[in-house]
């Protein structure tokens, strides 16, 4: 027994020697509670507060992300921590910045401090989905972003937002069981949880096939591509502006970089090819039918939800192309990703903000309010992927990378995902086109001016900007992503 | 042979006002408001340029100078400004650079009260100095620059009148069927300039030192050959107004007089023979042959269709019409110098008749009608001097002895002659229709003219009297001219063509050149079917007898001349209206299929309006509709999982899952 | 000093002018044409400096031809540690777009002048303008792929507002039409840089650089070995090797802009909706934008591709002269049927293209650059009608020489020199063009000899159609549908649009050789390259993909 | 095991609680009448229990019953009756898509079976050793399971604790909320 | 010893009638009742293999899916609970406000 003991002590002193390196998910489960607590001691309305002490600790997390040395196994290596997933940590917490910084609307989230709590756990769940190597925690950190997005789906308390809660948690729910059930499969033909064993083993065998799909079909739930992208519009027509922001980018990223990683895991060549394979044929049709079904939205909401669908078809070419260059494409995609989406819902925000949901209603807004049109025009172009913006590069990026492996490995289907991708910024373009089209050609119906603070100029103006120095200055940003040649020398 | 030298600039420079003097006065009456000063400046400056040409001639007559310079560079291959001054162009000159000063001086009257006086002069201007350009250039390119000018002018003179009906449509009408003949100018051009690298005539005369036949170097095909003659023969076709495209030059009668007299008359119609006769070694065989049948063809449908004109200027135009036909036909026979000459003694004498025409037109024109020979009649003591005028210029177009038309023909009727017996020694084919029509046209010739001036002059005047005399703007011009086709212009002898203007040329007649045939058996033989012609119409239409037999050849043949053998139906069928459909249909094509590629799909689709309605409700419209369509449906494709229910969301995804699995086996 | 950074100052004087604007408050809008006018009076004196400088003796292809070189680092993308992305920003010109930037400068200062009296939001319209004279002027000057297709595509969206906001009826239909269509062709020509990027790379030894460089795809040995591009590649699609494919597509992508007949029904409505200056702007340049890309960018990198797709582009140049006469030759709108009238025009720079002699090339060049004046004056007198009577249709207008005799010699000149009457410089572009294609049709039968027969036929049916028009409209007796419109002669300001263009056409035509010397040198090296290396990389491609 | 033909007690419960599970769910399946759904649900968890007792798990076996039986099916039940109103008649719950769930299910169900009995590699199963194997040798299954958690699933201890305190709050505040905003 | 096919059989059964139960029951609590018994199958499979795995690992993952099961049905109850309130029903094809 004694000798059981040490071994068990040096086991444990192995295990928690990487809680230091969960500094900034302490940040965030602190940030957590602590905004608890205080909900529960202060019943003011003190959303000014709140939202400060969120800051604060964002502040913190993101202090403590450059404070923790960032790279090895942690837990028994049941996490990877590397430049990748601090990569997207922040992005994270970029976005959650953002999301606290939205203009306040006439039902005001940030008054309620479960609002904070909610999202201090989906970030950490995110945070824990970037670096999880293990199934397990992989499970858990998604049910922990997916829970906390049930309840703040609902979180604005009408109709609709309940409704949309459901229908998300029971999607939810069943998307996260069949993925169980392939990782129960995945655990019997391989004998472990640690995801790289699993992948990097002798693949033979349809089920072995199977239960890989099986996991990423719950990957792909949180991606939202196709065919697990339906709850999307549903879920963002009715959630509030803010926490859709989040939510189309926070577990959609997140789930992006554990798809990153599972993919690059598989060592079996074939089963490699066949899998990248089936997630190309899945990005272009979750292309098309993101694309497709936008056209005819008229809530600017339930378009973005499209849109997202067909940008995680868009993302995933990071994850099929896996190189170097793929991956550096990849992040930068991300990060422009982030920030266009986050302009475009702040942007929406601030139409809810004067009662404008429709894209009809948006009517002469940017005629009015040059920076709205002007910034409204910046992010359409963006997304779609049009110079001089940074959509046109991270497209540019994404695309120069997948020819290149295409070149180099000569898949056909490499090539249709090429084409096919490239085709569909010009479907794009229609309805992206139509809310500058709306509210630069049209005449207001309204004769109220719109109610545009400074400050939301003055956030609209900086995204913009960002936007178009990520193109002009492209570089800036991804020769930071040139050092990450970690990714694969972590694979034995 | 005579030998070309190239010269420097110093030599030639009072060439160079020859054009540039018209030009002159085409800007001053384009930019000075003053009409009376264009009208003057421009009489001022075809006199200063008739004596610039006189001048030229004489201290040139009997060399052959050629100046060039470069216009500019593509590639390897430059473009010349060159002139060219043999004595070909000499003469040229000097027949234009006269009829250019007497039509102006006869102008100056009969303009008079026109308020668009100083367009006129400078249309004029415009005119002379793309003629001139004709004359002297020394390139085919050059040529073809100034040939384009010179029916670009004729376009602005025949619509001069341009708010009235019938003008503007006359020189559309003109310049459409010039462009036609341009256009195989143009292919004769790119011939020559693919196999023969330049377009200067004394180079390619040099290539040719045999008529019709190539140097063996230059590696030109029999085929290519024959498409460049042909080609630049339908240039010719075009502005010389030959079958089948010789429609433009009657409705171009819708233009003033004076211009006819001049344009339509003497000289731009005459480039088209000017240009033949230019490039008359470069023409084989075959599109010799090709060339004098479709003289041959318009001078007696030309005649033909004169016959029962009621317009006095349409007479005289089919008379151009056929007079033409003779040139060109001459030219296909290979004798170019007897085209030459009667492009000359036809210059004056029929530029006289239009003057003519003009100043009885001018007397009348208080009339409702003043260009219908049946509303005329006795006008001889009205107007003596236009009588005059009139009665030697016909006599010299119907080739009687005494007036150089005589000389002209009978050079041409030999020529023929000689080329029939010649060619047509393995046997009489179709080639004898041509001296057959030559013949046929020199009696017809006659008929239709003493038709006009028995029905213009004689009889009883249809019209009310006036005092009015004719103008000495008007007398001097027409009685000069009329003057130039007495035979001592040419010949001492009236009746043999002993004549300089028979050896300008460089080169003569293509075939043999020893008279087969006497000539003046032959100048009896076309005299007589001359006299026989004048002396029908006298019966007809002066002494009034055989009306009856009149009136039933007029109902047999009135309809097919007076509306020239239909050919105006002709075309229109053949050409206009199926273009006119083919827009019609391509537009529709291009609205119903290639913008709107969709159509049939949208047709189909009940939802496509409703689709549609997100842009544009009404918009019939194309590839656009197309993707909109497509997508539009498809995006409710997308759209139809979303039915908000959730257990049907299950159901979709698990397909996709099953699917995706079935896929992977 | 300013001969060292004159292309930039090309560019960028007016977008910061364009910014600028944006900063001058509303009550001083009567400043905003002033400035722009002003702007663009500073871009022809620096284009004439340009010219001034220009050595037009100097030959060559490629790196030796170009003057006026700016090159430097702009993006700089490192992928890992052995290869990188390298964006310059390269400027320079040559002998194939010197006329281009001349012809640019000219058309946006005419192009002011007629927006004069546009009325509603002076702002937005000048700024946008403005914005659009930079990247036109960056499109014919840039060198590097990607400032090209930035400039290409930057192109698109003041277009896109300009026609959508002063428009016409159906503005927005149009413009949203326009966007999407020449969006596709640019989704072509992406999908080729992505490819050539890829596979170029700069001979540098250390690491691989992937180069947008233009001048580098020209030359074979600068292709990575193996890549899909490279002459030496044995890949092929669906039986056409990559290059070719590579060709077709940008072939498509500029063909689009041109435009070529398929492809062409953006133009007629983009044209009829767009308010006159953009209409100006749009057929003066953007259309030859497609053709500068043809031999900028498709026949320099892939001259194999002249040689396979040779023929079908004569044809489709022949379909589009014949086509887009008997079309235009059916409009009852006078502003389609000179829309029409383009399409036709166009036609001939694609055949003279297609020839591959040095006459056609140089004629289809000079072709861009006379149609980009006359089709100038032609949008003008649509507007100067329509400007009158917010009226375009042919069938309402009779005799209008009588009312506005003036305005009626402009026409005639304007149609003249549309029809191709010598003495404008119409004429001489297309006889270049057809002869070019003739002897090319003789010489390499890389196009057969129907072609420029048919075209020659195009001249007839191009006479056709705009005579046809002189006649209904302008001759006859004077009558219009609306008694209640008036029709003064043309204003003095009409008068400075019109006068300059009109001796510019005249003396083009009186003296080609101002223009054709400037690109004679060039596009005899060009001609050489596409012909000798076109012949050479053809063998080579079909042994290799055997 | 190539024993199949070794009828143990084992095998025989292990047949008796599958096919009794199967044939509750497949009750459930087609019953029309809510809470007799419940409780054949209860019979399925049961079986389901029973099969974990016998597969070595008694640990997840009782959890199953206390959690299962204990705790969900209760909140189940609250559910049931906290949103039908109850009107005298059996709860009753239509059913809808017969045909294509049937259809997908049917296929789904037919490709894992075809794999699992197809070539699936279960025979080599051999786990590879997370913590040193004299650690657990000695120990029941409920002590290897106590230190695992404590040891190598720590982390996943932890992040289970917050997300139970995720779902609290969450439910908590989803239902007790006060706060009206307008529809 | 069970072979471990026929554990596998019977948890594929069981999840594939979860699925039907999820996707052909209108009442949303029964849908619950699906996707619990589509856990249930995984946890089976887990708990199989881990037959031979001395640490058991399988047997942890099924602890963890039965709790995180439970916190997934306290929080659908209370959201089924607000939308009854809303929308006065549980059947879920009455629930949808939201498509398109």
């Amino acid at each position: 027994m004694g000798v059981t003991n040490q071994v068990l002590t040096e086991k444990l002193n192995e295990v928690f020697g990487g809680v230091a390196h969960l500094l900034p998910e302490l940040c965030l489960v602190s940030g957590a509670l602590v905004i608890l607590i205080l909900e529960l001691v202060l019943k003011k309305d003190t959303w000014k507060l709140k939202t400060g002490l969120s800051v604060v600790f964002i502040a913190l997390a993101f202090g403590s992300l450059f404070i923790v040395e960032s790279s090895g196994l942690l837990f028994g290596s049941v996490l990877i921590a590397d430049e990748l997933s601090f990569t997207f940590q922040v992005i994270f917490l970029f976005t959650f910045l953002i999301s606290m910084i939205f203009p306040s609307q006439k039902w005001e989230l940030r008054k309620m401090g479960e609002y904070h709590f909610l999202i201090f756990c989906l970030v950490l769940g995110a945070f824990l989905m970037v670096k999880s190597k293990n199934l397990l925690i992989f499970y858990l950190a998604l049910e922990l972003i997916s829970i906390s997005s049930y309840i703040l789906t609902s979180i604005g308390f009408n109709k609709k937002g309940f409704e949309a809660g459901i229908k998300y948690l029971l999607f939810g729910a069943l998307a996260s069981g069949v993925m169980l059930y392939g990782m129960s499969l995945l655990y019997g033909l391989s004998g472990s949880l640690d995801l790289l064993v699993i992948l990097s083993g002798q693949m033979d065998g349809q089920l072995h096939l199977i239960a890989v799909f099986l996991l990423v079909v719950g990957v792909l739930f949180k991606l939202s591509l196709v065919p697990m992208h339906i709850w999307t519009p549903d879920v963002y027509e009715a959630a509030p502006v803010s926490v859709v922001a989040v939510f189309s980018v926070i577990p959609k990223l997140a789930a992006l970089v554990f798809l990153f990683r599972t993919v690059s895991f598989i060592s079996d060549d074939s089963v490699q090819i066949m899998v990248v394979q089936i997630i190309s044929w899945l990005a272009v049709i979750s292309m098309f039918i993101g694309n497709l079904g936008a056209i005819w939205q008229n809530n600017a909401k339930r378009m973005m939800a499209y849109s997202s669908i067909a940008h995680a078809g868009f993302l995933v070419i990071g994850v099929i192309v896996q190189s170097e260059f793929g991956l550096q494409s990849v992040i930068f995609y991300s990060v422009v990703y982030s920030l266009m989406n986050l302009g475009v819902f702040y942007l929406i925000a601030c139409m809810e903000k004067n009662d404008l949901y429709q894209i009809t209603d948006y009517r002469g807004v940017g005629k009015i309010i040059p920076v709205v049109g002007i910034s409204m025009v910046v992010f359409m172009i963006s997304l779609t992927g049009l110079p001089p913006t940074g959509g046109f590069s991270a497209k540019f990026l994404l695309f120069s990378a997948l020819w290149s492996t295409y070149e180099t490995s000569q898949l056909s289907f490499l090539l249709w995902l090429f084409i096919f991708g490239l085709i569909n910024t010009v479907i794009a373009l229609f309805y992206y086109l139509k809310i500058p089209y709306m509210s630069i050609f049209k005449t207001q119906i309204k004769q109220s001016v719109p109610n545009i603070t400074l400050k939301n100029k003055i956030v609209l103006a900086l995204i913009s900007f960002l936007i178009l120095v990520l193109f002009f200055k492209a570089d800036l940003l991804f020769d930071l992503t040139n050092k990450y040649s970690f990714v694969f020398s972590i694979l034995p | 042979m005579i030998v070309i030298e190239t010269v420097h600039i110093d030599q030639m420079w009072l060439v160079f006002l020859i054009p540039m003097l018209p030009l002159l006065a085409f800007l001053v009456a384009v930019f000075l408001k003053n009409k009376d000063f264009a009208a003057l400046f421009s009489t001022v400056v075809s006199a200063a340029v008739f004596f610039v040409a006189v001048e030229v001639i004489i201290s040139h007559y009997g060399s052959a100078l050629y100046y060039s310079m470069p216009w500019f560079t593509v590639g390897k291959f430059t473009y010349n400004v060159g002139i060219l001054l043999d004595k070909l162009s000499l003469v040229m000159i000097g027949v234009v650079s006269l009829i250019a000063l007497l039509v102006n001086v006869f102008s100056l009257e009969y303009m008079k009260h026109d308020e668009a006086k100083g367009r006129y002069f400078s249309f004029l201007g415009l005119f002379a100095f793309s003629m001139y350009g004709i004359v002297l250039s020394s390139n085919l390119f050059l040529t073809f620059v100034f040939w384009e000018l010179v029916g670009f002018s004729s376009y602005l003179l025949i619509g001069f009148w341009f708010q009235n009906e019938e003008p503007p449509k006359a020189s559309f009408k003109a310049f459409i069927v010039n462009r036609v003949g341009d256009a195989g100018f143009l292919i004769g051009l790119f011939v020559v300039f693919v196999f023969f690298h330049s377009f200067e005539l004394p180079y390619l005369w040099n290539e040719f030192s045999e008529f019709g036949k190539p140097d063996a170097s230059i590696g030109i095909s029999k085929g290519w050959l024959m498409v460049m003659g042909l080609g630049l023969f339908l240039g010719a076709m075009g502005k010389s107004a030959q079958f089948p495209l010789q429609t433009w030059l009657p409705d171009a009668m819708a233009g003033p007089t004076p211009v006819s007299a001049l344009i339509h008359a003497a000289t731009m119609v005459a480039a088209g023979v000017f240009m033949l006769v230019r490039v008359f070694p470069l023409l084989s065989i075959p599109v010799l042959d090709v060339i004098a049948i479709i003289g041959a063809l318009t001078a007696f449908m030309g005649a033909f269709a004169a016959f029962s004109q009621n317009d006095i200027k349409k007479v005289l135009a089919f008379s151009t019409v056929s007079q033409l036909g003779y040139m060109v036909m001459s030219i296909g026979v290979g004798s170019p110098d007897a085209a030459f000459f009667h492009l000359v003694t036809h210059a004056f004498f029929k530029a006289s008749l239009f003057l003519c025409a003009g100043s009885v037109i001018h007397y009348l024109h208080h009339e409702n009608d003043p260009q219908n020979m049946y509303k005329m009649g006795g006008l001889r003591k009205y107007i003596p001097f236009t009588f005059i005028a009139y009665t030697i210029s016909m006599l010299a177009l119907c080739g009687l002895p005494f007036f150089s038309g005589y000389f002209s023909k009978e050079a041409i009727l030999s020529g023929v002659l000689e080329w029939i017996t010649y060619s047509s020694m393995g046997g009489i084919g179709w080639k004898v229709l041509v001296p057959l029509f030559a013949f046929i046209s020199v009696f017809m010739t006659a008929a239709y003219m003493g038709r006009q001036y028995f029905l213009v002059f004689f009889g009883k005047p249809k019209w009310t009297a006036r005092k009015q005399k004719e103008s000495w703007y008007v007398a001097i011009p027409i009685l000069l001219l009329a003057s130039l086709s007495f035979w001592f212009v040419y010949s001492l002898s009236p009746f043999h063509a002993d004549t300089f203007l028979l050896e300008i040329l460089r080169y003569k007649g293509s075939v043999g050149s020893e008279h087969l045939i006497n000539p003046v058996i032959l100048g009896m033989v076309s005299s007589s079917l001359a006299i026989l012609g004048l002396f029908v119409s006298y019966l007809l239409f002066y002494k009034k007898k055989a009306q009856h037999f009149l009136n039933k050849i007029h109902e047999l043949l009135g309809g097919l001349s007076a509306s020239n053998w239909y050919l105006d139906g002709v075309h229109s069928i053949l050409i206009v209206q199926p273009v006119m459909k083919l827009r019609m249909y391509v537009s529709h094509f291009d609205r119903k299929y290639v913008d709107g590629l969709v159509n049939g799909i949208g047709v189909l689709n009940v939802v496509v309006s409703q689709i549609l309605g997100w842009f544009d409700k009404y918009m019939v419209d194309g590839v656009i509709k197309l993707i909109t369509v497509i997508s539009g449906n498809l995006g409710n494709v997308a759209r139809s999982f979303q039915n908000g229910r959730i257990q049907m969301y299950f159901v979709w995804a698990v397909l996709g899952i099953v699917l995706v699995l079935i896929v992977l086996f | 000093m300013i001969e060292n950074h004159l292309l930039s100052l090309l560019i960028f004087i007016p977008l910061i002018a364009g910014v600028v604007l944006l900063f001058i408050p509303e009550t001083s809008s009567g400043l905003y044409k002033w400035i722009t006018l002003g702007t663009l009076v500073v871009e022809l004196i620096l284009t004439l400096i340009l010219l001034s400088g220009f050595d037009a003796s100097q030959a060559g292809i490629g790196n030796e031809s170009l003057q006026f070189v700016e090159k430097m680092d702009w993006i700089n993308l490192s992928i890992g540690s052995t290869s990188a992305i390298s964006i310059q920003y390269y400027l320079g010109v040559d002998g194939l777009s010197i006329s281009m930037v001349l012809l640019s400068a000219i058309v946006l200062l005419i192009g002011v002048i007629s927006s004069w009296n546009i009325k509603e939001n002076l702002k937005g319209y000048f700024s946008l303008y403005l914005i659009l004279t930079a990247s036109v002027f960056g499109c014919f000057l840039a060198l590097d792929f990607f400032l090209f297709f930035l400039f290409f595509e930057f192109m698109l969206l003041p277009m896109y507002f300009l026609i959508g906001l002063w428009g016409g009826v159906r503005r927005e239909y149009a413009s949203i039409k326009f966007y999407l269509y020449t969006l596709v062709g640019s989704i072509f020509i992406l999908i080729v840089m992505i490819a050539l990027s890829i596979s170029v790379i700069t001979p540098d030894p250390e690491i691989d650089i992937h180069s947008f460089d233009l001048m580098l795809m020209m030359d074979n040995a600068n292709f990575i070995p193996d890549s899909v591009l490279s002459i030496s590649s044995s890949d092929t699609l669906l039986g056409l090797s990559y290059r070719l494919w590579a060709f077709l597509f940008v072939l498509i992508g500029f063909a689009i802009k041109l435009p070529a007949v398929p492809i062409h029904t953006w133009l007629p409505d983009a044209h009829v909706e767009a308010p006159t200056p953009i209409s100006v702007v749009l057929a003066g340049i953007l259309l030859k934008i497609g053709g500068y890309g043809f031999y900028r960018i498709a026949y320099s990198i892939f001259p194999e591709g002249a040689y396979y797709f040779g023929w079908w582009i004569g044809l489709f140049g022949i379909i589009a002269i014949i086509y887009g006469a008997l079309v235009a030759m059916a409009q009852s709108d006078l502003k389609r049927l000179i829309a029409y009238s383009s399409v036709s025009h166009m036609g001939f720079v694609m055949l003279g293209l297609a020839a591959i002699t040095t006459q056609s090339i140089s004629g289809s060049i000079f072709q861009m650059f006379s149609h980009g004046l006359i089709s100038v004056a032609l949008f003008l007198i649509t507007g100067v009608i329509y400007d009158r009577t917010k009226d375009r249709e042919i069938s309402n207008y009779s005799g209008l020489a009588a009312a506005m005799p003036y305005f009626t010699v402009i026409v005639l000149i304007t149609f003249f020199a549309s029809l191709g009457l010598p003495g404008f410089s119409g004429f001489i572009a297309e006889f270049l063009v057809l002869a070019g294609a003739f002897d090319g049709a003789m010489s390499s039968e890389v196009i057969a000899i129907f072609m420029p027969i048919v075209g020659v036929l195009g001249l007839v049916l191009g006479a056709a159609y705009f005579l046809w028009t002189l006649q209904r409209m302008f001759f006859g007796k004077y009558w219009i549908k609306n008694e209640e419109w008036t029709l003064p002669d043309l204003t003095t300001r009409e008068y400075i649009m019109f006068v300059p263009l009109v001796v510019m056409i005249f003396a083009f035509g009186i003296f080609p050789g101002l223009i054709l010397d400037l690109s004679n040198e060039t596009i005899m090296s060009f001609v050489e390259f596409v012909q000798e290396q076109g012949k050479q990389n053809m063998t080579l491609i079909l042994e290799n993909t055997k | 095991m190539d024993s199949i033909t070794e009828i143990s007690l084992n095998a025989i419960a292990f047949y008796f609680l599958a096919g009794m599970s199967i044939s509750s769910g497949l009750m459930i399946l087609f019953s029309k009448n809510i809470v007799r759904s419940i409780f054949l649900l209860v019979v399925v968890f049961l079986g389901v229990a029973g099969i974990y007792m016998i597969s070595n798990a008694e640990f997840v076996a009782v959890t199953q019953v206390l959690v299962y039986v204990g705790g969900i099916l209760i909140l189940l039940m609250f559910g049931i009756m906290l949103t039908n109103r109850i009107e005298g008649q059996a709860l009753s719950v239509n059913h809808k898509r017969f045909l294509p769930a049937v259809l997908v299910g049917g296929l789904l169900f037919y490709i894992l079976v075809t794999s699992i009995t197809g070539d699936a590699n279960f025979h080599q199963f051999n786990p590879k050793t997370e913590i040193p194997g004299d650690i657990t040798s000695g120990f029941s299954n409920t002590q290897v399971i106590g230190i695992n958690l404590m040891t190598n699933q720590i982390l996943a201890l932890e992040v289970t604790a917050v997300l139970l305190l995720v779902a609290l709050v969450g439910a908590a505040f989803i239902v007790g909320n006060k706060l009206k905003p307008e529809e | 010893m069970i072979p471990i096919e026929h554990y596998l059989l019977f948890s594929a059964a069981l999840f594939i009638l979860g699925l039907l139960i999820a996707i052909v029951k209108q009442n949303a609590m029964m849908v619950l009742v699906g996707i619990e018994l589509i856990l249930n199958a995984a946890n089976i499979n887990f708990v199989a293999f881990s037959q031979n795995d001395p640490n058991l690992s399988g047997q942890m993952f099924s602890l963890f899916v039965i709790v995180v099961a439970v916190a997934e049905s306290a929080v659908a109850l209370a959201i089924i609970y607000k939308v009854y309130q809303h929308y006065s029903t549980s059947d879920l094809d009455e629930v949808n406000q939201l498509n398109g």
